[in-house]
């Protein structure tokens, strides 16, 4: 199921002109506050009419600004968690939890009741009225409102932005699940959590002041040096796809990407597995000469694809190495002082994190 | 009929006619203040001052109007008693009379409270796939159920007080359309009249005071219900 | 200066006249008689009061505000029955029953309107008082039952002959006779020294003729 | 005084006393309104009952009450009198009958729209640091001013139409209290009325069409500037 | 200025009971979802009464159940961050921003507009009502507001959750500079965010289920192996204070802690400052034996001071390293292999970040 999405949309200062396409699995809109993505995520829910364009999801057209065709939300059926919860304040949770599920077509497949319950820790919480719960329990409802109403697809606001670390890691598989299993149910994500994003999206749309920056499978954005402004500096960096050659005694893992083999701590996924590596641009550093003093491990010899300036003192590096394109963010002074100039080659030091362990998206 | 007996059935006759007219009137209040609340159209204002009229004309006025539009010589008069509908004289009338003077009332309660709710939600019950209709009933209702019992009560309240439409358009029957405020007024126009018009008086507050109690701990029980305590 | 008159509401029209002819400048403010003699009784500021109920002006006798004997009548009427345009006339009331069928007869409220008072007496004195007291469409004033029978609510009404008179939609059916009932007067007093003057005209030949002209009949003393 | 001078001055006074009872009450009904949504206390059901009184009793009633209590020989009349404030027979006297009339139905829109607020706004300004005084007046008024408008709305529309309690209270005198709903039931009182009676009938609903547009048109404006739009 | 916090709360089916003291500095609150953080922080600000306890802020009773003493919360002078923005929905931004300035006594030093403006980006939208204002927009905002009313101390509740990363790192130095500058003004701050707090905080308190779990300065509570399972094992981690020594010319840095020197990369502190180093426990590898084949330079000689076994299969380990406690997460399996048992010296093998280059709270 592929979603299309044209809009071209004023409101009094702010202008939303874009297009982008969405594969199966889970597209992450991504951009500063304010950059547009909840607008975006409206205009597909029909929340929002935009003044032109065009919105298709898998073949079926729900807006359409030429032939004035508009689906009215309630026959889009698309479970949306919005970024303010927006629970019914007169209902119980249960209530709120079950409020969709009468109106899905007979045959539709969705998550169960008691999975979804267990899933967001909402036992205790069922009999509760919305007005009475914290933030994070509100989050969570709307959440489990959004996905026993089984829609077609999911479109997500932040879904997670006030739940703590370890609940955040029992979603986050989940998500995963419900992208992968049976449902196969593609999700529109809104995360500013970069690290969210490496781990589930397939494909990244990044958005600035309403217009699309770059848009594409996720391993393709991640890895070019013109997103790195866009996701943060400190958050930039390319995320290759590994497999696990071994763990080695001495707490090391050997994992295998296209360009040589690395050795990382902490990787928890048996091997045979393929998992995602983020390598953040400012953990890798580069040298013209293979370094010395420092184990070799992870040093990888590539090729210097492009040079983008950044706005501060920082230049990003896309880096060739085997098959995938790495990022390393080094000052410009660096750049001037070691000479690099595209099509060179030198040797990149890598300090990865892997994440998303055991799971790894199509 | 003793005078004492008369009172008791005319209080007897105006909870009934107020009731029926608070019954009946509460869905096309609501249909009317959703209306205002919610739609926007060429016209809203108008329709909106005509909603008020009976509020601003003599109730003699009102009064005079329903008997040349539910006249019995009058067409709607007629086709509605061709249905088996009399409003001549007939307690009917008198809840006729009752509705269309509390629906200025009633509307108004109950378009505040329409307007105070958040469209979010409605948005929110779209998303989930809920119709129209099941989002006014599911959402829209019950959030605004305050409002509709502020909106009866104020309905009952001028039902039970309404005097001078009621006798214009049907008369004052004993047993039919002689109601308290009736029964009131016509003692005071004699002279010495006033005690047992005070009877009478004590007997509508005394109606009024149950029907405000009944309404508040209502009011409260839904409010909890909202504010989930 | 200007004197405040107080006066039964279905005098209006004569009271106009009267007024226009008057060389002292009067305020008219009408009302229902029980409201007045209430309000004059509260101390309203009126000079001279004019009821169409004599009841009312006994009990401002009794309460002492006014001198019962210097009370005067300025005006009568006549009790008539009336129906639609269309009506065959009616020699005399005991076709009533008859003419009413499944209708109601119009009237004022039997206690609380005078002219209902008086439609009382009247068919209790042609001994038809029990039969039609369940047929009955009792107003709040006669202008009500005059318009219940103008609108074909109801088949016949009992009015004052000045209000059958101006409205095209009625016929006078029958004219009660007077002696079946209390005489229909208008009493006047003055409230006031101030009013004096004014009451005066009112109960001189002048006035007379403008309420004959609106349809009274004279005062037989 | 032509009858066509006498429903103009009529009209006048109407809008004249209208517009003061509306200015008077607003602030007495705005108390007791957020008395009744944001306190708890005990007898809280009997002051909404009292409330709603002059909407159960036949205005004639309440008319009479207000005779009783104000008349010039009533003590607290007296007492006003002394003071230099005339009621009775006076148009303040109108103004008082028109701001009790319309009390109910002012209360009830203030206090659904004061219901309406969100406590948590003033919370948030009490940690700001302002008074439970500039909280009123800078958060909770602002937000309740549609409320306020359509019970303003109701209030004046009412006192435009009141009848029975004024001039019961303060009889019908031509320049000073004879509103136009007194003359409308003055000209029907006589034959012939009816065509006089009528025009006073179109000059009220204008003036009620004009009052609500107006209103429509304010709270148009002040829910935009709400939502920002 | 110190805060006092008794609290004993009860709620249907929750229980608040609790008590912690807080310095000066910022006062991290952190605990799962429904853990009763905003409830503390509602009864600070006199929003809650509890049924019992006391609040005493700085040598001033904010609220005593024993002598019923409570001070409304107009009297407070908190500067409350609420979790949902409650910006007033009437006025327009910069009347939302200027709401509280008229109540400050006249006295009163506070963050000046202009700069509150310019920190939180909010130029553009000084006119715009709220209503139509995103996400981040709303709650940079709400901050804003909170700032600029003067406050004694800012009480905030996930201030930055809905906000970007960029916008993050814009604020987190400011929200230093108002702890450490001249208005020294104290923070109660709840987040979930590990890395902010580890960033931030002078004092943290962890709480469960409306219990103080633990309690105490920064570097005690993260070095704490009870801590870990609260914190999320893949959030747990010590934070040190380190001293920059040199930028050597490899693009390493060398950094002096009490038991020794670290050679981190992507280190932006000038020498001689001091910096804060956060070291996931799970990124900490014990051995018995100083390693080989790996670059030394991140290996510290340690003393085994306590071993926590954890929820799951690992177990939290409280490494002496001079004058510092760090934390090490391994499998239990790896415990029992290598006969771990306190008081035993080993070698720890380090990964370690460097976190708020530049800065370090008191
Ligand atoms: N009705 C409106 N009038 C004017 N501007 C609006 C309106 N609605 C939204 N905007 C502006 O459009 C921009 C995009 O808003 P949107 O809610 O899509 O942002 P966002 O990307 O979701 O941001 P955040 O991450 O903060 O939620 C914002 O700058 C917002 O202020
Ligand atoms: N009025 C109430 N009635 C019953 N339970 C309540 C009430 N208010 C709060 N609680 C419960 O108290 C607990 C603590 O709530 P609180 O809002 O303090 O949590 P929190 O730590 O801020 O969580 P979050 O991170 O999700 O915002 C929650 O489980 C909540 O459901
Ligand atoms: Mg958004
Ligand atoms: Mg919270």
């Amino acid at each position: 199921m592929t979603l299309e999405v044209h809009i071209d949309h004023r409101f009094d200062g702010f202008a939303l002109d874009l297009s982008f396409a969405a594969g199966a699995g889970i597209t992450a809109l991504f951009g500063r506050s304010g950059a547009g993505k909840t607008t975006v995520i409206n205009a597909v829910a029909g929340l929002l009419k935009p003044q032109g364009g065009r919105i298709v999801l898998g073949g079926e057209t729900l807006f359409d600004s030429a032939s004035r065709r508009f689906v009215p939300p309630a026959a889009r059926r698309l479970g949306y968690v919005f970024q303010d919860a927006r629970l019914f304040p007169h209902l119980s949770v249960s209530e709120n939890l079950t409020f969709g599920a009468r109106y899905a077509p007979a045959g539709a497949k969705g998550a169960g009741f008691d999975d979804v319950v267990a899933l967001l820790g909402l036992e205790a919480l069922l009999s509760r009225a919305p007005g009475t719960l914290s933030g994070g329990e509100k989050q969570r409802v709307a959440l489990g409102r959004a996905l026993l109403s089984k829609p077609k697809m999911l479109l997500m606001d932040e879904p997670l932005a006030s739940l703590d670390g370890p609940r955040k890691q029992e979603i986050l598989p989940y998500l995963e699940r419900l992208r992968d299993g049976p449902l196969g149910l593609p999700i529109l994500y809104v995360s500013h959590a970069v690290d969210e994003i490496a781990r589930l999206a397939n494909t990244l749309v990044l958005l600035k002041d309403g217009k699309v920056q770059q848009a594409g499978p996720l391993y393709d954005v991640m890895a070019n040096p013109a997103a790195v402004p866009l996701l943060g500096v400190r958050e930039a960096g390319a995320v290759l796809e590994a497999e696990v050659l071994a763990h080695d005694p001495d707490g090391l893992s050997r994992l295998k990407i296209s360009a040589g083999v690395l050795a990382l701590p902490g990787v928890q996924a048996p091997v045979g597995a393929k998992v995602r590596l983020r390598v953040l641009a400012q953990d890798v550093m580069l040298s013209l000469r293979p370094p010395e003093g420092l184990s070799a491990l992870n040093v990888l010899r590539v090729t210097i694809e492009g040079i983008h300036p950044g706005d501060g003192p920082g230049a990003a590096i896309a880096l060739r190495a085997g098959g995938d394109t790495i990022l390393a963010r080094i000052t410009a002074r660096a750049v001037t002082e070691l000479g690099l100039v595209p099509g060179m080659s030198c040797y990149a030091i890598l300090k990865a994190t892997s994440v998303a362990p055991g799971n790894i998206g199509r | 009929m003793s005078a004492d007996a008369a009172a008791w059935e005319a209080l007897r006759l105006s909870l009934w006619v107020a009731c029926w007219a608070t019954l009946l009137a509460v869905p096309f209040a609501l249909a009317v203040a959703w209306v205002l609340a919610r739609r926007d159209f060429w016209g809203k204002g108008l329709l909106s001052a005509v909603v008020h009229l009976p509020l601003v004309l003599p109730p003699v006025v009102t009064g005079y109007m329903l008997l040349i539009a539910f006249g019995r010589t009058a067409p709607l008069g007629r086709a509605l008693e061709s249905i088996g509908i009399t409003l001549a004289f007939h307690w009917s009338g008198a809840v006729l009379a009752a509705i269309i003077m509390g629906f200025p009332l009633m509307v108004r309660a109950m378009r505040l409270a329409i307007e105070a709710v958040d469209p979010k939600l409605e948005e929110a019950a779209a998303t989930l796939g809920a119709s129209d209709l099941s989002i006014f009933g599911r959402v829209t209702l019950p959030l605004i159920a305050p409002g509709i019992l502020a909106g009866a009560v104020m309905g009952f309240a001028k039902a039970m007080g309404e005097f001078g439409a009621t006798i214009t358009f049907v008369a004052n029957i004993p047993g039919q359309t002689q109601t308290l405020p009736s029964a009131i007024w016509a003692a005071l126009q004699i002279p010495g009249g006033e005690s047992q018009a005070l009877g009478m008086v004590v007997m509508a507050s005394v109606a009024a005071l149950g029907a405000v109690l009944i309404s508040e701990a209502l009011a409260r029980r839904v409010a909890a219900r909202i504010a989930g305590t | 200066g200007r004197v405040s008159v107080f006066a039964a509401a279905s005098l209006r029209g004569a009271l106009e006249d009267i007024i226009a002819g008057y060389d002292g400048q009067v305020t008219l403010s009408f009302g229902g008689s029980g409201t007045m003699a209430r309000q004059i009784a509260a101390g309203a500021p009126a000079d001279v009061v004019v009821l169409a109920s004599p009841l009312w002006m006994e009990w401002l006798a009794s309460q002492g505000i006014i001198d019962r004997n210097a009370a005067v009548a300025v005006a009568a009427n006549r009790l008539v029955l009336i129906g639609p345009a269309t009506a065959p006339p009616m020699q005399d009331l005991s076709q009533l029953m008859d003419r009413l069928k499944t209708g109601r007869l119009a009237m004022g409220h039997r206690d609380a309107v005078p002219a209902g008072g008086y439609a009382r007496q009247a068919l209790e004195t042609a001994g038809l008082w029990r039969a039609v007291q369940n047929h009955l469409a009792e107003t709040d004033n006669v202008r009500a039952a005059l318009a219940m029978v103008a609108r074909g609510q109801t088949p016949l009404g009992i009015v004052y002959a000045t209000d059958a008179q101006a409205e095209p939609r009625v016929k006078v059916l029958l004219d009660l006779p007077p002696e079946g009932h209390d005489p229909i007067l208008y009493p006047a007093a003055a409230v006031t020294p101030a009013g004096l003057p004014f009451l005066h005209h009112l109960a001189g030949p002048d006035a007379a003729a403008l309420f004959a002209a609106h349809g009274f009949q004279p005062v037989v003393p």
